[in-house]
């Protein structure tokens, strides 16, 4: 027993020592606190400070009451038998109250943040995400794509469409304290506006495999004049709603689906965002979801006078691709359409 | 100290007593409780399979409908008559014990209550699935989407796997009940239970109209989804 | 369960109830009751549920220890389905993020 | 065991003449393996339980040592195989059961007077099941590991992981049936078996948390065995119930998951607390402040538990009403917890305190329990759960209350009714040293992880950015201080099963039916059943009108 000893101590004044020596510099490199890069931040750091304060607060008064009770009420003889204290009803029931007022102040006040929060504002730039085992693309409308990095102007509020390909990822970025996971054959969304340039992390927060720890990236948050710069410089490549026009012929959908609706599909100008009667009597909006439902499986959306004979496309268009259709159906101007035949 | 000798009187009275109980009202009290204890715990096991099927069931509506129709329901009625008569057999059997008729009236219960269930599972495994087999309606043996199914097309195997899985569970409860109530019969001919004792027999009873309760709902969840009046009515 | 003798009778007569039940239920779904059919098929289950578990299970005459944990096992499977069923229901796969109409379009649709 | 007379050892009798006690009826090992003897399967438990905790730990220790260096040491599908068979392991195999199958097994009987559980052959029944999911999982570790995590998500786990992961889902599936047959045989024995006299309010707290936990055994166990059946059928046959390339539906998969898993940390923490109401009575020899609302407390825990699993979800894109539903219902159950640390820290108010290792793993429950308990507010609260989900704030979190809660009322309990287990006194020096070291280690390991979650840090990273460094090797080793921690036990109590002095009836003066035989006891537990008169810990023996 002796020897074990001998060893702890050693090994207990060697670590007491490396610190000791490091201590001064220690709060220089210990990193305590995330870059607040975004508009959000502040406010979920305040509730944050909130409930750290209230968690030392509780930790302390529960373990100062018991210091205070080892040391006052200790055992002074072996066979000392205290006397016994009436239970108060009184005590039990503030100390039941009072936890659920300040549990149900946390909760409204949280809950406030998170609803007003969720909703992007109306004039956010709109960007594209897909989620791929162990990397993320993103697709600017004016048709950059990166891969693992993302620019994007400060002030300017930026609303994300997510998609995954294969597994749930989950697309982090601690400096904004936004977080969604991305969910394949879905959308999902989120929204941020930067506050500060400079770049942050960027990380997958849900477990999808091999290299999980491997699919994380930059943001680069840059000034309006750069980021113009920056998107002028970058590949000359058309947007993704010319991308998205050059699929629609590509594919043959242009035969079917004609501006003027002659054609056996209905025309699409202007379609995004309307309400379309189905079949079945009930009525969808004509959103990402439903658009991107068409594509992959077409006989699924019940038209009342068109036949569902448009064929699948699942498998021949990747997720970008189908996001370069939206963007492009997105794009069709509603004058182009002549008068509804629905 | 006098309970003590009362107490200890209990002790001799029957040769099926286990000696961490006070007495056989107790041990009796304690295994029905069990049972029940042990039911609740398969309410939740079906639960979590209804549970996902109920879900499924209110987001894909019309493909459960038409999957939910190229069921035979003349065999689901059928099959529901010979488990409810099943039932009916193995509460004569318990009353048989209870009343004290000998053995044999327990035995020739409970054989009727096996010879119900293996109708059952016959009806079930020789007419319904081989026929949904033929019919190319098992997901991952050959399962083949027909075109006339429309829109719903893609979420009819999604039924059909439910449709095999909860079945499937169902019958794989009446393959443990149907040998362990054979166990029981040989003990019935051996004149094991009286009006005092019928312990087991009781808790596998209970365990039977479990099972029979399972089925109760499953019929009309699978068989009767939205009504049979659609157009093709089933066959 | 305690020493109750139910009747013979008790039981054939809730037997013949149950065939009756089940007659009823699987008629009743060749009638075109637009949206009430699963309800009045699932009513009937219950009622045929609630009869075997009463005379065939002799909870009738059980101490109600025995009616809590039967009731205890449902009321905790209703818990599963009525909180997934209330989320997933109420998601939304498509980015727009919608104010409170959203739940109005999902109920009509769905049921 | 030969009991060698220590003579030189004062103040511990001699064992008066020499009784047959259930360790020395009989030493065949057909006599252990076919026992029907709750004592005896208790210690089967506490032998498998023990080795699964080692085993696990051990995963823990390579996580760690991973994790010292920014671009980690190990591979990372390694990496992934072991945080997946460390959480695996600790929770199925060491957590759920600890104290319920050990402990629980132990004394249910002893307290209330019973001479047995109700279903004897069940309860071994229940074993072998624990011994079969286990080697199902050894399995699975040895062929190769299983790299889903704990949580088993599709549709990684079902479709594009290429790991053991069907016989890791049996092995877990055919575990949960031990616990729920351990469930059924609690609430069966504490409903039908209590002693004449022992009303349900003159229970011990720790009956009241079994008899809490035992209901969430047989109402939240089955579904995550229904779950893993499905998701097992679905990886053989490519049927789309949970995989959306096929239609299915991966969010029903975590709703089914979490309404056990979510029940499943109380069912590891609600023993927990069970053990801390025996352990603070007995060390201040005071009655419980407010016995019913400790005891009501327990079961609001268990019922509420099953309303709140939607937290874990709030980042899969989960509607704003559905998360605002399950928010408030997180918040509820936090309520309950705060009534108990209260009612303890009260407990200790005008008592006679003794500091013996117990009391020291207790107090160190309290503390790290309410620690991590008001982080979890951080996680109910939907703004900071965006932010905190899916970091390494969680894991602090969930490690403070498992392994600062659980496992420190684990060791204490196991500590406390050592003596009446074995017969033996454990070095008490040792014991209280290896109670600081654990404390001092456990603090140094999660503590930090708390930072690291806010600063951003994801869960379950092989390889991280350089700035979190610093934090992770402090984590590290705080992990070697807390790893040596649970090797210092393990040695003392070994060597006391031979070398430690003769224990009496009750070391500690502690009231309770199970310190009224001798220890170890006889194989009925009581010669006649005793008959109780008063309300549990009535150390000041004031009669029960007294006070409410």
């Amino acid at each position: 027993m002796a020897g074990l000893l001998r060893i702890f101590s050693l090994y207990m004044t060697g670590l007491i020592q490396f610190g000791l020596e490091n201590i001064a510099s220690a709060a220089a490199w210990i990193p305590l606190h995330p870059p607040t890069a975004s508009s959000i931040a502040q406010n979920v750091d305040l509730l944050y400070y909130f409930l750290t304060a209230l968690t030392l607060f509780f930790t302390a008064l529960i373990f100062g009451i018991i210091f205070f009770f080892m040391v006052k009420f200790r055992r002074r003889s072996p066979d000392e038998i205290p006397a016994d204290t009436k239970t108060h009803l009184s005590l039990e029931l503030t100390w039941t109250i009072i936890p659920t007022l300040i549990t149900f102040v946390i909760f409204v006040w949280a809950s406030v943040l998170y609803v007003r929060n969720s909703r992007p504002p109306e004039s956010s730039m709109e960007m594209f995400v897909v989620g791929k085992q162990w990397m993320w693309h993103i697709q600017h409308p004016e048709g950059v794509r990166e891969i693992n990095e993302m620019h994007v102007p400060v002030g300017v509020p930026v609303k994300l469409t997510m998609t995954s390909e294969d597994v749930i990822h989950d697309f982090y970025i601690p400096a904004f304290r936004v977080k969604k996971d991305v969910m394949p054959g879905r959308y999902s969304s989120i929204w941020f506006q930067p506050t500060e340039t400079g770049t942050f992390h960027l990380f997958c927060a849900q477990y999808c495999g091999t290299d999980h720890s491997e699919m994380i990236g930059w943001v680069y948050v840059m000034s309006p004049t750069d980021y113009a710069a920056w998107l002028a410089g970058g590949t000359k490549n058309e947007s993704m709603a010319q991308m998205g026009g050059r699929l629609f012929s590509q594919l043959g959908c242009a035969a079917c689906h004609t501006s003027d609706s002659s054609g056996r599909g209905p025309s699409l100008a202007g379609i995004y965002g309307t309400t379309q009667k189905m079949r079945d009597g009930n009525s969808k909006t004509v959103d990402e979801a439903l658009i991107r439902q068409a594509i992959v499986n077409p006989n699924s959306i019940t038209l009342p006078n068109y036949p569902p004979i448009m064929p699948t496309f699942q498998g021949q268009v990747n997720e970008e691709q189908v996001l370069q259709l939206i963007a492009y159906v997105k794009s069709l101007e509603p004058e182009e359409r002549t008068t509804s035949s629905k | 100290m006098a309970d003590m000798a009362t107490h200890n009187a209990h002790h001799a009275q029957h040769d099926a007593f286990q000696h961490q109980f006070e007495d056989m009202e107790q041990q009796r009290d304690a295994g029905t409780f069990g049972m029940w204890v042990f039911l609740a715990q398969e309410i939740m096991f079906f639960g979590g399979i209804f549970a996902a099927y109920i879900v499924y069931r209110a987001l894909f509506h019309d493909s459960f409908e038409i999957g939910s129709n190229l069921l035979n329901v003349k065999f689901g009625a059928a099959n529901t008559v010979v488990l409810i008569a099943s039932s009916l057999t193995m509460a004569l059997a318990i009353h048989a014990a209870q009343a004290g008729k000998k053995g044999k009236t327990q035995v020739m219960y409970l054989l009727l209550t096996v010879l119900l269930g293996v109708i059952f599972l016959a009806v079930k495994f020789t007419f319904e699935w081989t026929a949904d087999y033929h019919e190319h309606l098992i997901p991952g043996f050959g399962f083949i989407i027909r075109p006339e199914w429309g829109a719903a097309g893609s979420h009819v195997p999604m039924f059909f796997s439910f449709y095999f899985f909860m079945t499937g569970l169902h019958a794989l409860h009446m393959i443990v009940g149907i040998p362990i109530i054979l166990i029981i019969a040989v003990m019935a001919w051996r004149n094991k239970f009286d009006e005092v004792y019928h312990a087991p027999l009781e808790m596998v009873g209970l365990y039977w109209h479990f099972v029979d309760i399972v089925w109760i709902f499953l019929f009309p969840l699978l068989y009767l989804v939205g009504g049979r009046y659609l157009s093709n009515g089933g066959h | 369960m305690s020493a109750h003798l139910v009747p013979v009778k008790t039981y054939v007569g809730v037997f013949l109830v149950l065939m009756v039940l089940t007659g009823l239920t699987t008629g009743v779904a060749f009638i075109d009751l637009h949206a009430w059919n699963t309800p009045v098929a699932l009513a009937i289950a219950v009622v045929k549920m609630v009869l075997v578990v009463l005379f065939f299970m002799h909870v009738k005459y059980s101490p109600s220890l025995t009616k809590m944990v039967i009731v205890a096992g449902f009321f905790f499977l209703a818990l599963l389905v009525a909180f997934t069923l209330a989320d997933e229901l109420t998601r939304i796969w498509s980015p727009q993020v919608h104010g409170w109409s959203i739940l109005l379009p999902i109920l009509q649709g769905r049921f | 065991m030969s009991t060698t007379v220590i003579a030189e050892i004062p103040g511990h009798e001699l064992p008066s003449e020499e009784r047959v006690n259930y360790l020395t009826v009989d030493h065949s090992v057909k006599s252990w393996l076919l026992t029907h003897d709750h004592k005896r399967i208790a210690l089967l438990y506490l032998i498998s339980i023990t080795l699964m905790f080692f085993v696990g730990g051990f995963f823990a220790v390579l996580m760690r040592l991973n994790l010292i260096e920014p671009t980690g040491l190990v591979a990372p599908e390694t990496y992934n195989k072991l945080f997946s068979m460390h959480g695996i392991i600790m929770v199925f195999f060491f957590l759920v059961p600890s104290i319920p199958a050990t402990l629980g097994n132990f004394l249910v009987p002893m307290m209330i007077g019973a001479r047995d559980l109700a279903f004897p052959r069940i309860n071994l029944l229940s074993w072998y099941i624990y011994i079969v999911g286990a080697a199902f999982t050894m399995y699975a570790v040895i062929s190769g590991g299983v790299d889903t995590g704990w949580t088993f998500y599709t549709p990684y786990s079902s479709t594009f992981s290429h790991s053991q992961v069907i016989p890791a889902a049996v092995g877990v599936f055919v575990t949960g049936f031990s616990s729920i047959l351990t469930g059924l045989n609690f609430i069966v024995t504490i409903h039908k078996m209590r002693a004449p006299g022992l009303t349900w309010f003159r229970l011990p707290l720790f009956i009241w948390a079994m008899y809490a936990t035992s209901v969430i055994f047989i109402l939240g166990t089955p579904v995550i065995a229904i779950t893993l059946f499905l998701l097992g059928l679905e990886r053989l046959l490519h049927i789309g119930i949970f995989d959306p390339a096929i239609g299915g539906d991966p969010i029903l998969f975590q709703h089914m998951f979490w309404f056990y898993s979510h029940p499943a940390v109380y069912i590891m923490i609600l023993p927990g607390m069970g053990v801390m109401s025996e352990l603070i009575t007995a060390f201040s020899r005071k009655r419980i402040f407010g016995y019913t609302f400790v005891a009501f407390s327990s079961l609001a825990i268990a019922v509420i538990s099953f309303l709140v699993w939607g937290h874990h979800m709030f980042v899969t894109g989960q509607s704003v009403y559905a998360g605002l539903i399950f928010s408030v219902l997180s918040f509820m159950v936090a309520i309950p917890s705060a009534i108990k640390v209260f009612n303890w820290t009260a407990t200790l108010y005008k008592g006679s305190i003794s500091y013996e290792a117990p009391m020291l793993y207790a107090l160190g429950f309290i503390g790290l329990f309410t620690m991590g308990g008001l982080t979890g507010l951080f996680l109910a609260s939907l703004a900071t759960d965006v932010h905190l989900n899916g970091t390494y704030f969680i894991v602090a979190h969930f490690h403070y209350i498992m392994v600062g809660g659980a496992v420190m009322a684990y060791l204490g309990g196991l500590h406390f009714w050592w003596p009446k287990i074995t017969g033996r006194l454990y070095p008490d020096g040792w014991a209280r040293f290896a109670a600081l070291v654990i404390f001092v280690g456990f603090n140094l390991t999660f503590f930090p992880q708390f930072v690291l979650g806010y600063l951003g840090m994801p869960r379950r990273y092989a390889v991280y950015p350089g700035e979190f460094q610093v934090l992770n090797v402090m984590s590290s080793a705080g992990a070697s201080i807390l790893g040596v921690g649970y090797i210092i036990p393990l040695v003392y109590f070994i060597w006391s099963f031979k070398y430690g002095p003769i224990a009496g009836p009750n070391p500690w003066g502690a009231k309770g039916l199970e310190w009224t035989t001798p220890s170890p006891p006889p194989t009925e537990n009581f010669e006649e059943v005793p008959i109780v008169t008063e309300q549990a810990y009535n150390y000041a023996g004031t009669s029960e009108s007294a006070h409410g």
